[in-house]
């Protein structure tokens, strides 16, 4: 019966058999995960955020707990795209899933380069734009705030690639909906939204911020609210589909995103509390769909936009 | 996994044990951790990581300190409610060389794993060993083997367990160690002058345990950051950057 | 021993008995916690936002909660200046702490006779001005969004009244610090932040925004990072007193706040939790302070900031 | 108020009984409510609004259904645990006319208060009265007086308690009323055709419970939103805007 619902979503030329991607980030290269869940259940996943050369990242400690949520300043360590094409991809490569690259560039060129590399990779179905990290202190959210460089650096990045780009936005802005515009005119075909909110935890007892990088991105249920609303905003300014996240923890959550105007979800610090929560969201949504005689999810989003 | 608490009881100030039903689906390496959800919902959000202090075939015992909000939580749960446990997970102690003389150094709550060691050197490796273990106090120790330090005094030898234990360190000491980073540290310089062998056993915030978020690393020697969670718990002590802790 | 601690601070001419006022909105007229706690023991108290006229606020729904949180879209229901200093400040005015007024305009002449009317009343220590009120349509946060208008409205307000202004600021900018900035250019007497970040629910069976007003305002523990982050980046760029809010439940959120550059704290959301948590955060706090041998709250302002 | 739970019992699918030990520092009037907070830190982050059911020297009584979190929460409660209560608050159901032809109409949990609200009109207003209770279905039925109506016809009479009592009421009747607001509305516009009166209990989201954050408001017939929780819950239903609900 649940089985019956149709959860497949298209974005550009991608048909994702439901519309759940986990987040960069948060899953690792997708293989560590390989022991929890079968990976080919999910619509996709995007692997922790690549950039030219390996990074080393932010000094320790990157992580501190808040209530009902985290900051991390991880400040995107990862093995670079060539070790990542060499010895990453080819472990996942043969999965029946999609798999989407998140990139990170301080310049630029950097992002070029790197999505020029992915291009050739048959495995990779999409890149993701990282233009909204807070924890890296070259690039990063810098680009991600200005509705001008947000555009010059997708036209680059789209004449570099014939793979979709999507263009992930940062909420530490005032108004989500200009950079988002700024995307699809430059001819992203899918933005993702929220990245973390920054936020600081201070050390009383060490009268300094908790983590070496004094700021970090606020990400997990509590930030859910903020995410919903930004979605809900932008589905109002654009027209390419949009990808939510941001404290999606179950499946209702997952749908209020998809109402507000969301296609596909990704879901972020959730996969640490439950490495297979992932599936459990998607069996849920069929849950709630079936429940509510709701033939397809793509009946849904923006649908608490009709009123 | 959601098991059952088969018992939750202090045992020692603000010490607690709790054993679990032992669901014999896995086996355990001493040192190895779970990733404990504290609740049935999410609050608090992050699983908590606790070392194994023992592995029976009827249950698994960890030993905690409340030290915060989630262990006082953790401390309310009655037998019978049920718990969320992800794992075994990380490296645990291993190389036992047999012709090393084996040291077991542990302070504070960073001794409950050693229960679990003690039982599989004598049981499994049948070999000897000796421990050293530092409290603060007398009312905080819950062992019952192992030669005592404490930092009062009130109860066997007066002062830091790694005073006591300087002088029974040569170059052929293989030292299992673990407890706050100021006694790794001092143990580890220690060792680095006595040429002996040392693995650690380190702690480090966590949010995932599975070697995801990358948010659990500490420094090593060749400047790489390493996940306390997958490439550890336990380190040898020369790939550990100490001045970095 | 605890008493030993100082914990009065000096904002303008006015000084404090210690840092601990009660937010905007979450402690009606004062007189409604009589019953809960000993109000002289307060540093002080906000009222709720007051408007010219007597204002009915949003239709309902207009509170849901969230992960460590709840969204709140009153629209400022208020009795009006007028009914305000004749029906609930004779019921206040005795008291020994200090009564701060928060008052908010659809336009700039609203705020400017609101403050003139204030100015007259003996017992009104000083005005907090709400530029940044997201549940209303006009003024509200529009106001506050913009450096010139805060700078332009600060001013005017300034030269109705001799009583100190604190200028309240909304987080949903993309840099916190330029409005602190306008507004202590402007002649402020402190800045207040944060007001709550604008955030969604939907109702998915509803299909609809869980509130009548769509969004609402997300205040409590799960903003607090976001909060303590603010005050550490405006602290580095303005010399007045900040006043620190937002989730702050407990004695070491406020002592967070204070070390990211807080001279006062506002507690909000929690006072719907315990009634008494104001009290009970006091004392926490000189339980540390006299924990830490630290002799002054004020010693410790900004502490976080001298690494 | 943090006061110890003597009993936490299911009595009904998905209805439960929780007693708590009363602290005699306080009367209570049916109808009136606690704010309960749910766990001992701060999540869920709200207070729950559970109307008194019952009120006894040695026990306060609120009968709950389990519908979300909270509820859900505190179903796993045991007897020993401690619970932090706010209250009584709010205006309870007053002026009892000896002259009228009382009726108490419930529907589903909001039954509850009922069961208190009987026992001071037999015991205290010496009064007699007649009770009309709605379940959906036989195995939610968690009281043992009055008439009831079950949806499905498992138990009593078929269909809706509205149906049921609408025979009863005439001008001279004075109605109590508590349940679902679907409920309360059919049964206002009967109210006003039959010209009677009727004091009902409304439900809102609140807050604080004290009339502080003005987040529990309804809007009342001269245009003005009144707080359920200081203003009511229980309102003269003329005052309702009930096309709003
Ligand atoms: C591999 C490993 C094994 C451990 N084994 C044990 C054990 O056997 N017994 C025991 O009592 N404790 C052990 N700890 C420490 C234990 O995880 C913390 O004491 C516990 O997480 C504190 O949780 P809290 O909610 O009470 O404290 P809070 O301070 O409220 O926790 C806030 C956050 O900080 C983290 N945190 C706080 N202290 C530590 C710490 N010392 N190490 C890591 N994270 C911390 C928490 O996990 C949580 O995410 C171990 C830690 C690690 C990394
Ligand atoms: C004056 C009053 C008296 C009540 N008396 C009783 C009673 O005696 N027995 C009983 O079972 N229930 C009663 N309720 C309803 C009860 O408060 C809710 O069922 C309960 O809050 C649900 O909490 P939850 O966490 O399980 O649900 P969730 O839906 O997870 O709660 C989310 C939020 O919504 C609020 N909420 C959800 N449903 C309601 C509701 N129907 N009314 C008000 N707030 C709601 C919660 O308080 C919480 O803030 C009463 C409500 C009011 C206003
Ligand atoms: C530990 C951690 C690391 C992250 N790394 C990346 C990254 O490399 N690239 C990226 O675009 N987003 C990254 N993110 C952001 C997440 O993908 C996601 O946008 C954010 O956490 C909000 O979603 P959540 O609340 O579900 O976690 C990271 C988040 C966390 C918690
Ligand atoms: C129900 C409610 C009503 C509020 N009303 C006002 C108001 O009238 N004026 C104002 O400046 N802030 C108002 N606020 C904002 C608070 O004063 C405070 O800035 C915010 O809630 C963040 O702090 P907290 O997390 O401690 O609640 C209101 C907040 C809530 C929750
Ligand atoms: S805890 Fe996530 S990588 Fe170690
Ligand atoms: S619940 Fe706050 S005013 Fe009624």
């Amino acid at each position: 019966m649940a089985n019956s619902v149709n959860m497949s979503v298209k974005l550009s030329n991608i048909i994702f058999k439901n519309p759940i991607l986990a987040a960069s980030g948060t899953f690792g290269y997708g293989f560590e995960y390989q022991k929890y869940l079968d990976l080919n259940m999910l619509g996709g996943f995007i692997v922790k955020g690549l950039s030219v050369k390996e990074k080393k990242g932010n000094k320790p400690p990157r992580i501190v707990e808040t209530p009902c949520g985290m900051l991390n300043a991880i400040g995107l360590q990862n093995v670079g795209v060539d070790r990542f094409v060499n010895e990453k991809l080819p472990e996942i490569k043969d999965l029946n899933t999609h798999i989407i690259a998140n990139i990170y560039g301080s310049k630029e060129a950097e992002f070029v380069e790197i999505a020029e590399k992915l291009d050739l990779e048959k495995a990779v179905s999409a890149i993701e734009v990282n233009v909204s990290c807070p924890n890296v202190s070259k690039g990063g959210a810098l680009f991600g705030k200005n509705p001008d460089s947000v555009f010059n650096l997708t036209k680059l990045i789209k004449s570099s690639t014939k793979k979709p780009v999507i263009v992930k936005l940062t909420p530490n802005v005032e108004d989500i909906s200009l950079i988002a515009e700024a995307a699809e005119s430059a001819g992203a075909d899918a933005v993702s939204l929220i990245n973390t909110i920054t936020g600081m935890v201070i050390d009383i007892k060490a009268k300094k911020p908790f983590l070496a990088n004094k700021t970090g991105g606020l990400s997990g249920p509590a930030i859910y609210p903020v995410g919903v609303r930004m979605v809900y905003e932008v589905y109002e300014k654009i027209n390419i589909p949009i990808i939510g996240v941001g404290g999606i923890y179950n499946s209702d959550v997952a749908i209020q995103y998809i109402m507000a105007g969301a296609s596909l979800i990704e879901i972020g610090t959730a996969n640490f509390i439950n490495p297979d929560i992932t599936v459990k969201i998607i069996k849920g949504m069929r849950e709630f769909l079936s429940r509510e005689n709701i033939q397809s999810v793509s009946d849904i989003v923006g649908a608490a936009h009709s009123m | 996994m959601e098991l059952k608490i088969l018992e939750n009881i202090e045992i020692a100030s603000n010490i607690y044990s709790l054993k679990i039903d032992n669901p014999a689906l896995f086996d355990v390496v001493p040192g190895q951790f779970f990733m404990v959800k504290i609740n049935g919902f999410d609050y608090p959000l992050l699983r908590r990581p606790f070392s194994v202090a023992s592995f029976e075939d009827d249950h698994i015992g960890i030993i905690y300190k409340v030290v915060g909000e989630g262990t006082k939580i953790l401390s309310d749960k009655k037998p019978g409610d049920f718990i969320d446990l992800l794992g075994p997970l990380g490296n645990g102690f291993g190389d036992v060389e047999k012709d090393k003389k084996i040291l077991l150094v542990g302070g504070g709550i960073g001794i409950a794993p050693f229960i679990y060691l003690k039982n599989v050197l004598e049981n499994d490796y049948k070999i000897s060993y000796k421990a050293f273990f530092g409290f603060n106090t007398k009312d905080e120790i819950y062992i019952d083997f192992g030669e005592i330090a404490t930092i009062d005094g009130s109860y066997g030898f007066e002062g830091n367990v790694v005073d006591m234990v300087e002088n029974e360190i040569d170059n052929n000491s293989l030292i299992f160690a673990c407890g706050p980073t100021i006694m790794l540290k001092r143990l580890a310089y220690l060792c680095y002058e006595k040429n002996c062998d040392m693995q650690v056993s380190l702690e480090s915030r966590m949010a995932c345990g599975i070697g995801v978020c990358l948010g659990c690393v500490i420094e090593t020697n060749d400047k790489d950051f390493k996940r306390v969670c997958v490439d550890g718990p336990v380190f040898d002590y020369k790939d550990i950057a100490w001045q970095t802790l």
